[in-house]
C-alpha cells in the first residue's frame, strides 16, 4: 500500500507516510446476535469505524475521549487482540491485518502493551519475576536460564524495583509498583512500540507523575514509539506529541497536542477542554463563562447517529450535521491538524 | 456376583436342549416308570395313570402367585424369536400338548386330550396321533388334527420363512397327513427314535390352526404343502412367525387346564382356570407369574408372603435365605438339572496335545471342593460328575471319571515329572522352554469365575499356572471359533444321546476343541444307528471310556434348580425341564 | 521449567476473590499478620477440624489397606478354608463362598476401589479442566463443541454406556475408572468453564495474549493455576463420587468383574447375607462409607479454605 | 425464550441423533442376538437366516441403523430384536417400563424436596444448633452411603417390622418386590394400605440421598439469602424475623434449590436404576440391562430416546425455572 520511507511525510488527508505504525480506515464492530433460533447476527457495535493514525518512531501519540468512545478498542485492534472488521494497520512496512495468531506472534515481541488496572492485569499466580520473564520465554530470547534472570533483574532496576522483589507476588505491591511491573513486562521483550492503555487513570494522582515520568524517561532511553490512551487530558498533553481525539468509534480531531490543546476546532474537544479543572482558580473562573456543557447520553454505539455522531448532543448542530457526514479536514497549511465538523469552533472558516 | 451379566445364558442352553429332550427321555428310559433325572427323589404327577396322564380331581384353592427371573413374553414359544424357557413354564398349563412328562422326566400321553399315540410300522417308520373327540379350544373351536398338521408345517423345515425354534424330529419326517380329523399320521423319511417328543411340551408348537386360518383367510391348513402358491405360504408364515406376538387374548384360545387371562409386559401373566378344559380343572383359582428379577428379592418377597413360590436363578445366598426360613412356613429344594459344566482343552494348543498335561490338569482339578464350595451350598447330596455322555442317575450312567479327575496334586505332579517336565524356579513345570501355563476362557457367570478362581488355587500347587479369562463374549463369539486354551462352559444334557456325536466325532459340528480319535468316530457311528435300547446304551458307554482315556474334556458337576414355596401348596416340584408350573394344576393350595 | 516449579511454592487460590475472613466460617480470623494467600489456604484447612479427622482418618485407613495385608499373611488364591465359614481369630470378617478371607477381599477392595476412585479422578479432571478452560476462553465454536459433547454425555447415561463397555470388554479395574473418567468429567468441565469464562475477562489474560502467549500456554500458565481451587475441590468430590458409582455398577453387575475387585463387588457378593451373616455386608459398607465419608469432609474442609465466602454445602 | 427453548431442542435432538448413532453400532456390534439360536441341536440352517431375516439381523448394521432411524422419523419405534422377545413393540415397552420407574421417582423426589427443603432451612435458621448439627451429619452420612445399601438395610428391616405386625396380630405392610401385580385393589383404605406398603421402602431408599443434597443446598442458600443485605433491609425496616424469614428469605433461598431439583433429575433417574433392581421393580432399570444383555439395539434406542427427553426437559425446565425465578438470569 505505502512503500516504507525512512522520513514521515505529510500528506493531504493529514496522515503521514512513512511512520513506524500506519492505521487506515481501521473498523471494528462487534456482533448483535438476536434471540432468535439461529442466533442470526442483527447488527453491530461500530466501536471502532474509519479510524486513521500514525505513530512515528520515537513520538508518542495520544489518544483522548470519554470511555466507550472506543479507544481501547482501537489499541487492541491495532496489536490485533481484537480482530478488526476491515481497514489496515502497518507496522514497520508489515501489514498486521489478516494475520494469523501464529503469523502475529513473532511481531508481539516489538509491539507491547501496557494495560490500566495494575491489579487485574498482572497473573496474582506468578510471582514478579515470572511475570516479568513472560514474554521472554514466549519468544525464547534467551537459551540460558541466567541470562534471562540477569534480564529480568535488569528490568526491575529500570523500572525502579529492587532485584529483591523479584520472588513476590503481586498483590504484595501497590499499585504503582504493579503498574512499574506491568511497564517491566511490557519492556522486557525490546519492543518498538508500546499501546498503553490508561496506565495511569487506575493510580492515585500522587504516584500518576512518577510513572509518567518514568514512561517518558524510558521513551528517552530506549528510543519508543507510544500510543497513549487516557482519558485525562492534562496527562495527555504532558507525555503526548499529538493527540487524536475521538468521540464514538471515530477521530474527531487530530494533531498536534499545542494546536489541539490551544487551538480546539471540533466542539467535542472544545468541551473536553472545558472540563478539564485549571490549577488556577482564577483562570478557572474566567473560564467557566465560555465552558461548554455536553448535554444528553453518548448514543449507543449499536446504532449511533447519522451524519456527524456527535451532533445529538452537539451545541451548533444543524440539519447539514445529520445529512453528511463530516470529514477530517485540515485546518493548518501544514497538515499537521486536522478535524471533522461542519461547523468548527475557532477561526472563521466555517464555511466549507 | 454378576447378577444380570450372562444371566439366562445358562438357562439358554438349556432351554436349547429342551426342543429336542423328550425324545430322548423315551428312548433312555425305554417306557416309563423310571427316574431319569435324579437327585432329591422327585414325586410321581397325581394325574398319571400308567401310560396316560389324565389331570386329577383336585381340590380347588385360592390363587397364587409364583416368580422367576425372567418374564413371560409370547403365547408361540415354538417361534424362534419368542421360544424362551420362562414362556414354557407359564405355557405348559395353557397349551395343551400331546405327551406330558412327569417330574422324573417320564414321558405319558396326555390323556386329558390324546387317545393314544402309536408306532404302526418300523419300516418306514409310520406314527399316529390319535385325538380325543370332542376336545375343544377355549373359544369353542374344535381342537384336532389341522393344530397338528400346522405344527409339523412349522417344524419342517421345508416350507422356507417359518422361523422355528427347532426342526427336531420334524425335518426328518417324509410325509404326513390328517387321515381324520382327529389323527394325525406321519411317514418318516429317517428312522427317529423320539417321536413321542414331537408335538410335547417342549415344543409347545399345538397353535391355534383355526385362528391362522381366519386371519389368512386359508380355508384349510391341511390343503397347504410346500408346493402351494408362495403368497399363501407367505401369509401363513408371517402370522406364524408374528401374529401371536404381544397379548390379543382373541387370537390366544386354551387348550389346557388354564388360559391367559392379563398381561402387564415385563411384569407378569395372569392364568385362569380354563372352563373348555375336558380334563379336571386346576386346583389354584389362579395363577400369576411374576417376574423378579434378582435371587435374593425373590427370596425375601417369598419371606415377605408376596408370592407363594420362588424359582430364582441358582445362588447359593439366596439358598441359604430360603432354607433359613422354614420356620416360617417356607419349603425349599434343591434339585439336579439337566445342564453341566465341563472343561474341554484344545488340541490345538501344542501344551494340550500333550496327553500328560492333559492327564495332570484332570488330575489337579478337585472337583469335589468345586462341588463343595460351589453346589452343596445349594443342593447338599450334589456329587461330581462321572460321565460326558449320562447324567447321574439316568439309565446307563456310570462312573467313568473318579479315577482319572482324582483331585490330586500329588499325582498330578508324578504324572508331569514322568513325562518330562521339570519345575521351575517358580513353582511352575517346563519343557522344552515351555511353561506350563493356559488360559481358562469362560463368559462372567459368577459361579464360573469361582471355578476358576478355584482351580487357579488347586492347580498352584500342582505347578501350572491358570490364567483367568472371562470374556463375557466368550459363548457367543470365540468358542465356536475354537479360541481359547481351556473352556468352561456347560451342555444342557441333551437326552438324546445321539447328539454327543457333533461333539466328539472328527470334524463334528461342536467339535471346537479338534478332538479326533478314528476309534471313538466308529463306535458312535455304530451306537447312533442301534435300534436296540441295550446295545445302544452299551455302545455309548464304550464310547464314554473311550472318550475318557484319551480325555479331551473334564466333566464337573451337574447344576441344580432351586423352588422356594409356601407349605401351603401341597406339591410344588421343579422339572428340570419345564419349570416349577408343569404341574400347577395339581396343586392344593390352603386358604388365603 | 523454573517457573513451575516456582509457581508450585504457593498454595492456590481463587482469583479474584481475596480470600477475607468471614464470619461463621471455620477459617479462622489471621488477625493482622500479614500472610499470602497459599498460607491462609493452608491454615483455614488445617483449622478446619472435621476435615483434619477426616484426612488422619483416610490417610491411616489408606496405610492400613496397602500395608496389613503384608503382615497378615492371607494369601487371596489360598482357598483351603471352607465355606461360609464364621469369623473366628483366623478370619476376622470369616470367609466367603470359595473360602477366601473376607478381611483380606475388604482390604484388597478398598485397595482397589481406591484405585478406581484415583484414576477416574485424574480422567476426569485432566478432561474436565481442559475441556472447560478450553470452552471458557476461546468461546464460539470451541464452546458450542463443548456444550455439544457435554450434552452428548447428559443425554447418554453413565450406566448405559458403562454397561455396554463392560459387557462388550470385560470389567478390569482400570477399564472402570477409565469409563467413570470418561463420564463423570462433565461437572468439572462446566464449573472450570464458567470461571474460565471470568478469568479470560481478565486484564492479565490479555496481556499473556500481547505479549504473545498461546493458547495452550494461557490455558496451563494462566487460566488452571487461577482455579486451583475449583480443581481441586471438585476433584476431591469427583473421588467420593467414583467410589460410590463404582459400588452402584458393580452392584448391577456392570461394573467391577472377578478376578479384579472393589468394595463394590463384595458388598455385591454378600449382602444377601445382611439377615444371616451380618459382618459380611457391613465391612464392606462400611469401608465404602468410610472412605467416600472421609473424603466428602476433606472436601469440604478444602472449599472452606478456599473461599470461605462459600458456605458449607 | 420461546426462541431459546427451540434453539435448545434442536441441539439436543442433534445430540441425540449422534448418541444414539454411536450406541447402536457399540451393541449392535458387540455381540450376536442369534447366538443361542444357532448353538442350539437340530436347526437348520434355513430356519436361522430365516429367522435372520424376519427380524432385519441379516442386514449390514448402517442398513439396520438407517431402517430404524427412518422409523423413528415416521412414528414406528420397531420392535426388539433380541430372541425370547416375541419381537416386543419397542414404545409400549419403554412406556411400561418408564411408568414403573417415574411414579418412584417422581414421588421419592417430591418427598426429598418436600422434607430436605424444610430441613435444610430449619438447619440454617438454627446455625450450630443441635438440629444443625444433627441434620448436617445425617446428610454428609446418606451422601456418602451408595444408593443401593440403604434399600438393602431398609428391606430387611421392613421385613422384620412385618413379622412384628403379623407378631401383633396385625396384616403384613411394606412389600418388598414391586407394585402388585394386579394394580391396588379393595376399599379405600386397602389401597391406601397397599400403595404405601408398596411404595414406602423404595422411596425411602430413593429419596435418602436427594433429601441429602437438597437439605444441604437449602441450608447454604438460606444462610447466604439470610447474609444479604435485602434481608438486613427487611429486618431494618422492623418486619418480624417471621415476616423475614417467610416472606423475604425462604422464596430467595428456593431458588436454587428448585434449579437444582431439575438438574438433578437424571441423576436421580440414574440412581433409580440400580433401587429398583434391589426392590424388583421391573422399570427402565431392567429395561437397559435386558437390552445391552440380549445386544437389542432397537430396544435400548427407545430406552435412550425416552430417558435422554426427560433428561433434557428437566434440564430445560431448570433453566426456566432459573431465569423465571431469578430475572437477572437472561437466556440467550
Amino acid at each position: 500500500m505505502t512503500a516504507p520511507a525512512s522520513d514521515a511525510t505529510t500528506t493531504s488527508d493529514g496522515v503521514r507516510d512513512g511512520a513506524l505504525l500506519q492505521v487506515r480506515d481501521l473498523t471494528t464492530t462487534f456482533p448483535v446476535r438476536s434471540n432468535g433460533v439461529f442466533r442470526r447476527t442483527v447488527g453491530a457495535v461500530q466501536a471502532v469505524t474509519g479510524v486513521s493514525l500514525d505513530v512515528d518512531a520515537g513520538e508518542t501519540l495520544g489518544i483522548v475521549g470519554e470511555s466507550g468512545c472506543g479507544k481501547s478498542t482501537t489499541g487492541r485492534s491495532i496489536l490485533q487482540l481484537i480482530r478488526p472488521d476491515s481497514g489496515s494497520v502497518v507496522y514497520d512496512g508489515r501489514e498486521l491485518v489478516g494475520l494469523s495468531a501464529k503469523e502475529m506472534r513473532p511481531l508481539r515481541r516489538e509491539l507491547a502493551m501496557v494495560f490500566q488496572d495494575p491489579f487485574g492485569s498482572l497473573d496474582p499466580r506468578l510471582p514478579v519475576a515470572e511475570l516479568i520473564a513472560e514474554p521472554l520465554r514466549i519468544h525464547q530470547v534467551y537459551a540460558a536460564e541466567s541470562d534471562l534472570r540477569a534480564r529480568v533483574d535488569e528490568l526491575l532496576g529500570l523500572v525502579g524495583l529492587k532485584s529483591e522483589h523479584r520472588n513476590r507476588y503481586s498483590h504484595e505491591f501497590s499499585g504503582g509498583q504493579r503498574q512499574r511491573i506491568g511497564i517491566a513486562r511490557a519492556l522486557a521483550a525490546n519492543p518498538r512500540l508500546i499501546v498503553l492503555d490508561e496506565p495511569v487513570s487506575a493510580l492515585d494522582v500522587s504516584v500518576q507523575a512518577g510513572v509518567v515520568n518514568l514512561l517518558e524517561d524510558l521513551q528517552e532511553r530506549l528510543g519508543l514509539s507510544y500510543l497513549f490512551i487516557a482519558h485525562d487530558l492534562s496527562v495527555v498533553r504532558h507525555i503526548s506529541d499529538r493527540v487524536a481525539v475521538m468521540y464514538l468509534g471515530k477521530v474527531v480531531e487530530l494533531g498536534d497536542a499545542a494546536q489541539v490543546y490551544d487551538n480546539p476546532r471540533h466542539p467535542y474537544t472544545r468541551a473536553l477542554l472545558s472540563a478539564v479543572p485549571l490549577p488556577d482558580p482564577s483562570a478557572e473562573r474566567r473560564r467557566r463563562k465560555s465552558r461548554v456543557v455536553l448535554s444528553g447520553e453518548i448514543p449507543s454505539p449499536a446504532d449511533p447517529p447519522s451524519g456527524c455522531r456527535f451532533r445529538t448532543r452537539c451545541p451548533k448542530a444543524q440539519q447539514r450535521c445529520a445529512d453528511e457526514v463530516p470529514l477530517l479536514r485540515p485546518s493548518d497549511a501544514a497538515n499537521r491538524h486536522t478535524f471533522a465538523c461542519h461547523f468548527p469552533d475557532g477561526d472563521a472558516d466555517s464555511a466549507a | 456376583m454378576t447378577r444380570f451379566t450372562g444371566r439366562g445364558r445358562s438357562r439358554w442352553m438349556l432351554a436349547a436342549a429342551v426342543a429336542a429332550l423328550l425324545a430322548l427321555v423315551a428312548a433312555c428310559g425305554g417306557g416309563g416308570g423310571e427316574n431319569n433325572f435324579g437327585g432329591t427323589a422327585a414325586p410321581q404327577a397325581k394325574g398319571r395313570d400308567g401310560d396316560f396322564y389324565r389331570a386329577p380331581q383336585v381340590q380347588q384353592g385360592p390363587g397364587v402367585t409364583l416368580a422367576a427371573d425372567t418374564a413371560y413374553t409370547a403365547y408361540n414359544n415354538a417361534a424362534a424369536d419368542a421360544n424362551s424357557l420362562y414362556n414354557a413354564y407359564v405355557l405348559t398349563q395353557v397349551i395343551a400338548s400331546a405327551t406330558w412328562v412327569d417330574a422324573d422326566g417320564t414321558v405319558l400321553v396326555n390323556g386329558d386330550v390324546m387317545d393314544g399315540i402309536d408306532l404302526v410300522s418300523t419300516n418306514p417308520e409310520v406314527v399316529r396321533w390319535r385325538i380325543k373327540p370332542g376336545i375343544t379350544w377355549s373359544d369353542g373351536q374344535p381342537w384336532n388334527c389341522k393344530d397338528f398338521y400346522l405344527a409339523y408345517l412349522a417344524g419342517s423345515g421345508k416350507i422356507p420363512g417359518f422361523t422355528a425354534a427347532s426342526n427336531n424330529g420334524y425335518q426328518d419326517i417324509g410325509s404326513a397327513q390328517c387321515t381324520n380329523d382327529l389323527t394325525f399320521e406321519a411317514t418318516f423319511a429317517k428312522p427317529y427314535a423320539d417321536y413321542r417328543g414331537l408335538f410335547g411340551q417342549g415344543n409347545l408348537d399345538l397353535l391355534p390352526a383355526h385362528v391362522l386360518e381366519q386371519r389368512t383367510g386359508v380355508p384349510d391348513i391341511r390343503q397347504i404343502n410346500p408346493q402351494s402358491p408362495p403368497d399363501v405360504l407367505q401369509r401363513i408364515t408371517q402370522f406364524w412367525n408374528t401374529g401371536w406376538n404381544g397379548f390379543d387374548k382373541s387370537v390366544m384360545p386354551a387348550s389346557g387346564p388354564y388360559q391367559l387371562d392379563s398381561w402387564v409386559q415385563d411384569q407378569s401373566v395372569r392364568l385362569t382356570r380354563n372352563p373348555a378344559s375336558k380334563g379336571n380343572p386346576g386346583g389354584p383359582e389362579s395363577i400369576t407369574y411374576r417376574n423378579i428379577a434378582d435371587a435374593t428379592a425373590e427370596a425375601q418377597a417369598l419371606q415377605n408372603g408376596e408370592i407363594q413360590a420362588a424359582a430364582p436363578q441358582v445362588d447359593v445366598n439366596s439358598a441359604n435365605l430360603l432354607r433359613g426360613l422354614a420356620a416360617q412356613g417356607i419349603k425349599f429344594q434343591a434339585t439336579t438339572g439337566v445342564t453341566y459344566e465341563h472343561l474341554d482343552m484344545n488340541f490345538k494348543n501344542p501344551i494340550f496335545a500333550d496327553k500328560a498335561v492333559r492327564q495332570a490338569f484332570a488330575q489337579c482339578v478337585n472337583r469335589q471342593e468345586l462341588v463343595d464350595k460351589l453346589i452343596k451350598g445349594v443342593q447338599p447330596d450334589a456329587a461330581p460328575l462321572q460321565s460326558l455322555i449320562y447324567l447321574p442317575n439316568q439309565q446307563g450312567s456310570q462312573d467313568t471319571y473318579s479315577q482319572i479327575a482324582t483331585g490330586n496334586a500329588q499325582q498330578s505332579n508324578q504324572t508331569l515329572t514322568q513325562a518330562g517336565w521339570v519345575r521351575g524356579a517358580d513353582g511352575v513345570y517346563a519343557k522344552n522352554g515351555q511353561r506350563l501355563q493356559f488360559r481358562i476362557s469362560h463368559t462372567n457367570v459368577p459361579r464360573r469365575v469361582q471355578t476358576v478362581q478355584l482351580i487357579q488355587a488347586q492347580c498352584q500347587q500342582a505347578g501350572m499356572q491358570v490364567v483367568d479369562d472371562t470374556d463375557p463374549n466368550f459363548l457367543d463369539q470365540r468358542v465356536s471359533q475354537g479360541d481359547y486354551d481351556v473352556a468352561l462352559f456347560g451342555w444342557a444334557n441333551d437326552p438324546y444321546i445321539s447328539s454327543h456325536q457333533s461333539i466328539y466325532a472328527t470334524g463334528g459340528g461342536q467339535n471346537w476343541q479338534g478332538y479326533s480319535n478314528p476309534q471313538v468316530d466308529a463306535l458312535m457311528n455304530q451306537a447312533v444307528s442301534d435300534l436296540d435300547p441295550n446295545g445302544f446304551r452299551q455302545k455309548w458307554q464304550d464310547v464314554d471310556r473311550l472318550i475318557a482315556a484319551d480325555l479331551p474334556s473334564i466333566p464337573l458337576f451337574v447344576q441344580p434348580n432351586m423352588l422356594g414355596y409356601s407349605d401351603r401348596i401341597d406339591n410344588a416340584y421343579f422339572q428340570p425341564n419345564f419349570g416349577p408350573l408343569y404341574n400347577a394344576n395339581e396343586w392344593v393350595v390352603q386358604g388365603g | 521449567m523454573a517457573e513451575t516449579t516456582e509457581s508450585t511454592q504457593t498454595a492456590p487460590t481463587h482469583p479474584g476473590k481475596v480470600p477475607a475472613p468471614s464470619p461463621g466460617t471455620d477459617g479462622g480470623d489471621v488477625g493482622g499478620e500479614f500472610l499470602s494467600q497459599g498460607q491462609l489456604v493452608r491454615r483455614r484447612f488445617l483449622r478446619h477440624r472435621a476435615a483434619m479427622t477426616a484426612l488422619t482418618v483416610l490417610v491411616l485407613y489408606v496405610l492400613f489397606v496397602y500395608i496389613a495385608p503384608f503382615f497378615l499373611g492371607y494369601s487371596l488364591t489360598d482357598l483351603d478354608a471352607g465355606s461360609y465359614e464364621d469369623p473366628s481369630p483366623a478370619h476376622v470378617f470369616g470367609t466367603d463362598q470359595v473360602g477366601a478371607d473376607v478381611f483380606s477381599l475388604v482390604m484388597r477392595g478398598s485397595q482397589y476401589s481406591l484405585q478406581i476412585g484415583v484414576l477416574t479422578t485424574v480422567i476426569a479432571t485432566v478432561i474436565g479442566v481442559l475441556m472447560g478452560t478450553f470452552a471458557g476462553y476461546l468461546r464460539r465454536g470451541t464452546d458450542a463443541a463443548v456444550s455439544r459433547v457435554t450434552d452428548l454425555f447428559l443425554v447418554v447415561p453413565l450406566q448405559a454406556a458403562a454397561a455396554v463397555l463392560i459387557a462388550g470388554v470385560g470389567g478390569s479395574w482400570w477399564l472402570v475408572g477409565l469409563v467413570l473418567g470418561f463420564f463423570l468429567w462433565t461437572p468439572i468441565a462446566r464449573v472450570t468453564r464458567a470461571e474460565a469464562l471470568a478469568l479470560a475477562q481478565r486484564e492479565f489474560i490479555e496481556a499473556a495474549r500481547a505479549s504473545g502467549a498461546t493458547t495452550w500456554r494461557i490455558v496451563t500458565k494462566h487460566l488452571v493455576p487461577n482455579m486451583i481451587g475449583t480443581i481441586v475441590v471438585n476433584a476431591t468430590l469427583t473421588l467420593a463420587l467414583a467410589v460410590l458409582t463404582e459400588a452402584a455398577l458393580s452392584f448391577i453387575g456392570l461394573g467391577v468383574q472377578i478376578p479384579d475387585t472393589s468394595l463394590g463387588l463384595v458388598l455385591n457378593q454378600n449382602y444377601t447375607q445382611l439377615a444371616t451373616r451380618p459382618w459380611l455386608f457391613w465391612a464392606p459398607f462400611v469401608a465404602i462409607v468410610l472412605i467416600s465419608l472421609t473424603i466428602n469432609f476433606i472436601g469440604d474442609g478444602l472449599r472452606d479454605a478456599f473461599d470461605p465466602r462459600q458456605t458449607r454445602r | 425464550m420461546a426462541a431459546y427453548i427451540v434453539r435448545r431442542v434442536l441441539i439436543s435432538i442433534g445430540v441425540l441423533l449422534v448418541a444414539s448413532f454411536l450406541l447402536y453400532l457399540m451393541v449392535g456390534l458387540s455381540g450376536d442376538p442369534l447366538a443361542a439360536l444357532k448353538a442350539r441341536p437340530g436347526i437348520t440352517q434355513a430356519t436361522i437366516d430365516a429367522t435372520a431375516r424376519s427380524l432385519g439381523l441379516d442386514q449390514p448394521i448402517l442398513v439396520r441403523y438407517w431402517t430404524w432411524f427412518t422409523g423413528v422419523l415416521s412414528g414406528d419405534w420397531g420392535t426388539s430384536v433380541a430372541l425370547g422377545q416375541a419381537r416386543a413393540e419397542v414404545l409400549p415397552s419403554v412406556g411400561n417400563a418408564l411408568w414403573v420407574t417415574i411414579r418412584l421417582v417422581v414421588i421419592a423426589e417430591l418427598l426429598a424436596l418436600l422434607i430436605g427443603g424444610a430441613v435444610g432451612a430449619i438447619a440454617a435458621l438454627r446455625q450450630y444448633s443441635i438440629t444443625d448439627y444433627v441434620a448436617t451429619t445425617l446428610a454428609f452420612v446418606l451422601f456418602a452411603m451408595p444408593v443401593f445399601c440403604i434399600g438393602i438395610i431398609l428391606k430387611v428391616y421392613g421385613i422384620e417390622l412385618n413379622l412384628l405386625l403379623i407378631d401383633l396380630g396385625l396384616d403384613r405392610w411394606l412389600t418388598t418386590a414391586g407394585p402388585p401385580a394386579g394394580g391396588f385393589t379393595g376399599s379405600p383404605g386397602e389401597v391406601f394400605f397397599k400403595f404405601t406398603g408398596a411404595y414406602v421402602l423404595p422411596t425411602i431408599a430413593l429419596a435418602a440421598i436427594s433429601f441429602a443434597a437438597y437439605s444441604r443446598f437449602q441450608r447454604a442458600s438460606m444462610l447466604e439469602t439470610m447474609r444479604s443485605d435485602y434481608v438486613r433491609t427487611a429486618r431494618a425496616k422492623g418486619l418480624t424475623e417471621r415476616q423475614v424469614v417467610l416472606r423475604h428469605a425462604l422464596r430467595n433461598a428456593l431458588l436454587p434449590v428448585t434449579t437444582y431439583f431439575a438438574y438433578n433429575f437424571g441423576a436421580v433417574f440414574g440412581g433409580a436404576i440400580v433401587t429398583e433392581q434391589v426392590f424388583g421393580w421391573n422399570g427402565m432399570g431392567s429395561l437397559l440391562v435386558r437390552s445391552i444383555q440380549q445386544y437389542d439395539p432397537n430396544m435400548l434406542m427407545g430406552w435412550l430416546i425416552v430417558t435422554a427427553t426427560i433428561v433434557i426437559l428437566f434440564n430445560l425446565l431448570a433453566d426456566i425455572t432459573y431465569s423465571y425465578l431469578d430475572p437477572r438470569i437472561r437466556l440467550g
